[in-house]
Order: C-alpha cells, then sequence, then structure tokens
C-alpha cells in the first residue's frame, strides 16, 4: 500500500450547539504484530496508534488505537462548534510518520 | 504400493491415499445401487477420528454442506447437502460407504464430491494451491477416514427431522 | 493537504513514546485492560449502549458504534482477541456527543464489550455477542 | 434397517428441500441499493434470454447476499474502502508514464469522459480479434504507446486502475456482446462454467446455479455475477480482480487452476459477464 492517504467528510457549515457527524478514513495497512510472514516469523507490528481532531486547538476527540482496528481505519464522531474554525485531524503511525487533514467550517 | 506425497501446506491433513492394505480406489466394488458392502481396510471405523475429519475444514468438511445434531457445536453448518441427523435411519452401512466413496454412482450428476474416487477427475490439483496435482493418486481420503465417517455416521441415529 | 512522509518524520519527533506505549500493551487480558482503565474501581450498567452486528460476515471488519452521552472516555475490548483491547476514546469540550463509530477485528466470536468513564469519575459497561462466520471452501 | 437406493434418493431429496426453505434467510431482495443517497442501481434484472431460465427469471447481484452491515458499506463512496485505491488510480492517471512521456490523460482526456461506459461492454473482442479485458487495454496502452512498463494483472496498480475506470460505468447495464466474433469465446466460456473440475468436481453452476441462495458453511451462494469487479474484499483487505476470483474458486474445488490473465479466464470471464447483461455494473463494490 502506498502512502497513508486520509479522508475527511465533513459539513461546511454546521449551528452553534447543533452535533453533527464526521467521518474520517486513511488508508493504511494496520499491520497487528500479530501475523506471521510466509516462514512463520512475526511480521512487526506498523499501525496508526493515535487519532485526534481538534476544533481551534479544542480537543473533539483523542483515541488510541491497537492493532485490533480494521485496516483502514474509519472512525465517525460527532461534533459540536459554537464558532466559525478550523477542524483539524491527525494521524499518529507507529513508524513515526503524522498524517494531517483539515476542513474549514463556517456558523450556519 | 505404498507412496508417500508430500502435499504442501496440507501435508498434516492429507494422507497418502493407498496404504497397502487398503482397497485401492479402482478395485472398490459397487452394487447396482451403488452402495459398498466390503469394508475398505478391514479396520473397524473410529467415530471420534470421523467427527474430527466431518468437521474439519482441511479433511473431509461435510460439516460445509451438512448439518447434523452429531456436530452440532460446528459453528455455522452449511446447507447445501440434506441434513445428515438420523441418517443412520436412512443408510445402512454399505449404502453410506457407496456415498462416500463415490456419490455419484448412489445419486446421479449429485453436487457431492466422490471422496475416495480417481476418476473422471479435470484437473486434479496439488491439495489448495492452485497447482497442478504432483501424483494422479490422490484421492480426497483415505480409505481409513472413509470408514472413520462412516462409523460415525452409524451413530447418527436420532429421529429424523420432520 | 496529505503531508509527504519526509514532512510527517519531522512532524512525528514524538512518535517514539507512543510507539514504546503500543508495544508494551500488547496482548493485554479483558481484565487487564478493565483493571487499568477503572484503577479497579466498581462497574455499573446503563447509560451506554454497544451496537454491533449480531453476526459478522468477515472478522476483519465488524462495524461497531459506542454511545455513552456523558462519558469522559470509553474503552472497547474484544476479550477473545490475542490482545484485546480494541481501542479508547476520549471525548473533548468539541465533542458533540460521546458516540464513536469505528471498525474492528475480531478473531473469533465473542462478546464486544464496552467500558465507559463517565464524567463523575464512576464505570459503566455493556457487551454484545458477535458471532463471526467461518468460511467453508478451502484448506 | 436397510433401505433401498431409490426409496433413500428420494427421502434424501425430500430433505434437501425442506432444510433449503427452512434453513437461513435468502437473500435479500427486497433491500434497494441507492449510493451516495442519490444513484440507484439495478441490482435484479430480468435473466438474459440466452440463460433460458437456468437462473429463474431474475439475475441478482451479490450485494443481495451480503449481510445489512456489509451491504452498507457500498451505500456511500466515503465507507466504501476500494475508494481509497481508486483514489490512487486517479493520481496516476494524470501521471506521465514511459518513454513517450504520456499520461492516461493525455489521450483519453477527464477519465469521467475518457472512460465513460467501457467497463459495461468488457470484455470485448479488438479489432484483431482477440478478446480484450480492461486489464489487456490497460497494458497495450502502458506498453505500445506510453512506452511505460506493462502492470502485473493481480497487482496494486492495475487493480486499483480498473477500479477506477469501473466506476465511471457505475450504474450503467453490463451489457457485453455476445455474438458475432465473441460466439466462440462466449461457447467457450459456457463450456467451462459447466465443467466439474479439481477432485471436488464442482463447477461454477454446482455452486452458483444449482445452489445460489445455499450456504457452504457460511458462504452465502450467490449467482457469481461479476458485475461488481473489481470487488474490495473484507476478507483480503484489499481489492481482487475478476481472475483472481476466478482461480481462488477453481482452487477450491482442489483443481489446478488457470492463469489469470490467460485464454481461458478471458473465455469465462465473457461468458459469466454475459449472465449478468442487465446488471448495472456496481464496481468497485464491497463484499465479505
Amino acid at each position: 500500500m502506498a502512502d497513508a492517504k486520509p479522508r475527511v467528510k465533513a459539513p461546511a457549515s454546521a449551528a452553534a450547539g447543533e452535533p453533527f457527524a464526521i467521518k474520517t478514513l486513511i488508508s493504511h495497512e494496520m499491520e497487528s504484530g500479530q501475523r506471521k510472514d510466509g516462514d512463520g516469523n512475526l511480521i512487526p507490528q506498523k499501525i496508526i496508534n493515535r487519532f485526534t481532531c481538534d476544533f481551534n486547538g479544542t480537543n473533539v476527540v483523542d483515541m488510541t488505537l491497537s492493532g485490533g482496528v480494521s485496516a483502514n481505519p474509519y472512525i465517525e464522531f460527532d461534533a459540536m462548534i459554537d464558532q466559525a474554525g478550523e477542524l483539524k485531524f491527525t494521524w499518529y503511525d507507529d513508524d513515526g510518520s503524522v498524517y494531517e487533514d483539515a476542513k474549514t467550517i463556517d456558523l450556519a | 504400493m505404498r507412496k508417500l506425497f508430500v502435499l504442501g501446506a496440507a501435508a498434516m491433513m492429507t494422507l497418502p491415499s493407498v496404504l497397502s492394505a487398503d482397497t485401492a480406489p479402482r478395485d472398490v466394488a459397487f452394487a447396482d445401487d451403488g452402495s459398498v458392502a466390503e469394508s475398505l481396510t478391514g479396520v473397524a471405523g473410529d467415530p471420534t477420528a470421523g467427527l474430527e475429519n466431518a468437521t474439519s475444514r482441511g479433511i473431509g468438511n461435510c460439516v460445509a454442506c451438512h448439518v447434523a445434531e452429531g456436530w452440532k457445536d460446528a459453528a455455522f453448518p452449511g446447507n447445501v447437502g440434506p441434513a445428515l441427523t438420523g441418517i443412520a435411519n436412512v443408510y445402512d452401512e454399505s449404502q453410506l460407504r457407496g456415498i462416500l466413496v463415490n456419490s455419484k454412482k448412489t445419486f446421479e450428476g449429485t453436487v457431492m464430491p466422490s471422496f475416495y474416487n480417481l476418476d473422471d477427475i479435470i484437473r486434479p490439483g496439488d491439495a489448495y494451491t492452485g497447482k497442478a496435482a504432483t501424483s494422479p493418486d490422490v484421492t480426497i481420503l483415505t480409505a481409513q477416514q472413509i470408514e472413520d465417517l462412516i462409523a460415525l455416521l452409524l451413530t447418527f441415529d436420532e429421529p429424523l427431522p420432520e | 493537504m496529505t503531508y509527504t512522509r519526509r514532512d510527517a518524520l519531522v512532524v512525528g519527533a514524538g512518535g517514539l513514546a507512543v510507539l514504546a506505549m503500543t508495544r508494551a500493551a500488547w496482548a493485554v487480558t479483558a481484565d487487564e485492560a478493565i483493571a487499568e482503565f477503572t484503577g479497579g474501581a466498581a462497574m455499573g450498567e446503563g447509560g451506554i449502549t454497544l451496537t454491533a452486528p449480531e453476526i459478522a460476515e468477515n472478522g476483519n471488519v465488524v462495524p461497531v458504534e459506542v454511545d455513552a452521552a456523558g462519558a469522559a472516555e470509553i474503552l472497547v475490548l474484544a476479550p477473545g482477541n490475542p490482545s484485546a483491547t480494541i481501542c479508547t476514546v476520549a471525548f473533548g469540550p468539541a465533542a458533540g456527543s460521546q458516540r464513536l463509530s469505528t471498525r474492528i477485528r475480531l478473531a473469533k466470536s465473542q462478546d464486544v464489550t464496552a467500558v465507559a468513564k463517565m464524567a463523575d469519575g464512576s464505570f459503566v459497561s455493556t457487551s454484545q455477542p458477535v458471532k463471526v462466520t467461518v468460511g467453508g471452501c478451502g484448506g | 434397517m436397510r433401505i433401498r437406493a431409490k426409496h433413500s434418493a428420494a427421502l434424501a431429496s425430500a430433505l434437501v428441500i425442506a432444510l433449503a426453505g427452512a434453513a437461513r434467510a435468502e437473500p435479500d431482495l427486497d433491500a434497494k441499493l441507492v449510493i451516495n443517497g442519490d444513484l440507484e442501481m439495478t441490482t435484479i434484472a430480468p435473466a438474459p434470454a440466452h440463460l433460458e431460465g437456468a437462473l429463474g427469471d431474475n439475475v441478482i447481484s451479490g450485494w443481495h447476499y451480503r449481510d445489512a452491515a456489509t451491504r452498507q458499506m457500498e451505500t456511500d463512496d466515503f465507507e466504501n474502502p476500494a475508494m481509497s485505491a481508486v483514489d490512487e488510480a486517479l493520481a496516476a492517471w494524470d501521471t506521465v508514464d514511459g518513454s513517450e512521456g504520456k499520461s492516461c490523460a493525455d489521450c483519453h482526456g477527464a477519465i469521467e469522459e475518457g472512460m465513460k461506459g467501457v467497463t459495461a461492454v468488457l470484455p470485448k473482442v479488438t479489432e484483431a480479434g482477440a478478446l480484450w479485458s480492461a486489464e489487456d487495454f490497460i497494458n497495450d496502452c502502458r506498453t505500445n504507446r506510453m512506452g511505460a512498463e506493462a502492470w502485473d494483472w493481480d497487482k496494486d496498480p492495475m487493480k486499483n486502475m480498473t477500479a477506477a475506470i469501473a466506476l465511471q460505468s457505475r450504474g450503467m447495464p453490463v451489457n457485453v456482446a455476445i455474438d458475432g466474433a465473441a460466439a466462440p469465446f462466449w461457447e467457450q466460456g459456457k463450456e467451462m462454467y459447466y465443467t466439474r473440475y479439481g477432485l471436488l468436481q464442482l463447477s461454477c453452476a454446482n455452486c452458483h446455479e444449482q445452489n445460489n441462495g445455499n450456504y457452504i458453511r457460511a458462504d452465502h451462494l450467490s449467482q457469481g455475477q461479476i458485475n461488481g469487479f473489481p470487488v474490495f474484499r473484507l476478507k483480503n483487505d484489499g481489492l481482487v480482480s475478476i481472475h483472481n476470483r476466478f482461480a481462488g474458486c477453481v482452487r477450491d474445488t482442489r483443481a489446478e487452476t488457470f492463469s489469470k490473465g490467460g485464454p481461458e479466464f478471458h473465455a469465462l470471464e465473457l461468458y459469466v459477464a454475459s449472465r449478468g447483461n442487465g446488471l448495472a455494473v456496481e464496481g468497485p463494490s464491497v463484499r465479505p
């Protein structure tokens, strides 16, 4: 699989104080560290181990993932805003890579 | 006559088909109704081994297609074939042997595999590798595995389901 | 706005600590994970829902949703997996609910479990049996 | 206690019928596949005449045979895990590759325009008389026009591109030609479909025609339609090509398979595709 590629689906605007759904997906093999290769050796773990979403610096969710999360982690949750701003999404890879995406959102 | 074949990943499950004392697949004597009276091995079957065989994907895998009270603990039995609950009240030993050895001799055109048969095999493979068979003399089950299954099925003497 | 791997390496200087933590958490049992999460506090019921399919066609990808209004954090467990911890999620001030949907791996049929730490520090849990199907073909 | 075979055979078939009726859910034919809230898909269509009733009145997409959770994943491109692969291919579409300095887009323009409807009529016979799948057309472009390396039939770049191309026909009816130059290939494929391969002596028809709706263990046997290919298979965590799926089935009969991209699977692809003429192109679909 090529480099992890995040995808985010969030509304362009939301009413103040009204929860709205955000869907995220990142292409990633989520190698659990529990599988063996053809020679019987454990394949080292390489997963997205943490995901965060923040709105204007305030946390929405902070998730810790294990190899028990499926490949191409799909994460859906609700956020709520009281002003226009930016939703920032961050995925942390075991190999130290960090993948980011952001969506601006207006008050409806 | 004794041959040993290495069958790749399936080696631990797949034994040589024909041991010296066994009736060879092409020597099995079928009655007109497809039944086989004589034991293939002369050794009584072991129903415990038969149950392992019937419920293991790499061996007989009967559970892939058949429901049976006798293996009710096996998850998600298939339903391509009939339920085998009470099957001992339907078929006797020789009929069961005939169906297992070569089902087509009892039920013409059935989708059920013939488990101790070497004839009419198109593109025989080497177990589940997708590669060509390394020997023309490998059957799906061994003679003793057939006898073990018969022993198991003869214990399925429950009342027939409605 | 995808970062390239080279960018990511620079950004991710703190990644090693997380990596070490993840490795240490390998192969925990459900009891161990719950004890760590609750600190041994008593467990209540109610106020948390876990939605999962009764039968999962493929254990590789099983959609689950947890929802516990007022929770600070939720732990999702698969007690029948080689390592029971699936994920934890903490909800911040900008969360619109305390709900999370994701897709998880189940090694076999088992009772998927969620534990929520409520805002007052109490804990509630719930479980949902999921049967993972067994394919019929092949060796 | 001995019962003659004639009697017991009748009893056995009575058991089959009783079980098939009672055991588990038939495909959910009431479910409707609407993608992204607005693209209604034809997942049940009148059976093509050439089937002569072999599948009953209708042909049915494999989507109906899946559980609700799996079906759901195909209703929204965001939830469909194949779309990451499509993204990869869209990037490749615009990327120059090979000695001629060309990208796909240089000849074909935007993929949405240039590839619209293409998958619906594949495989098809070329002017030179060869039966070609999407993969053949792609590699012909790559090697003869772009001066680039051919892609492996079963590796990600090829599977990703066939998914992106299939997407441009999504919702259009499968409509492969089976007459004229295609006829001999179609006949070869049909012959294969009914041939009982391997130690298990099973044909495609044994499972997907005679037993669709039944279960091999928990595998719910569908009609074996290929309108959803390439499929994202959850078991593999990735895309699966038509020929890969064929090879998997033939392997599972304990047979020597045919090669992916070889003449036999080309013929079989044409025949199986024709059994789904009228169903919407669904690729890339999601299957367990």
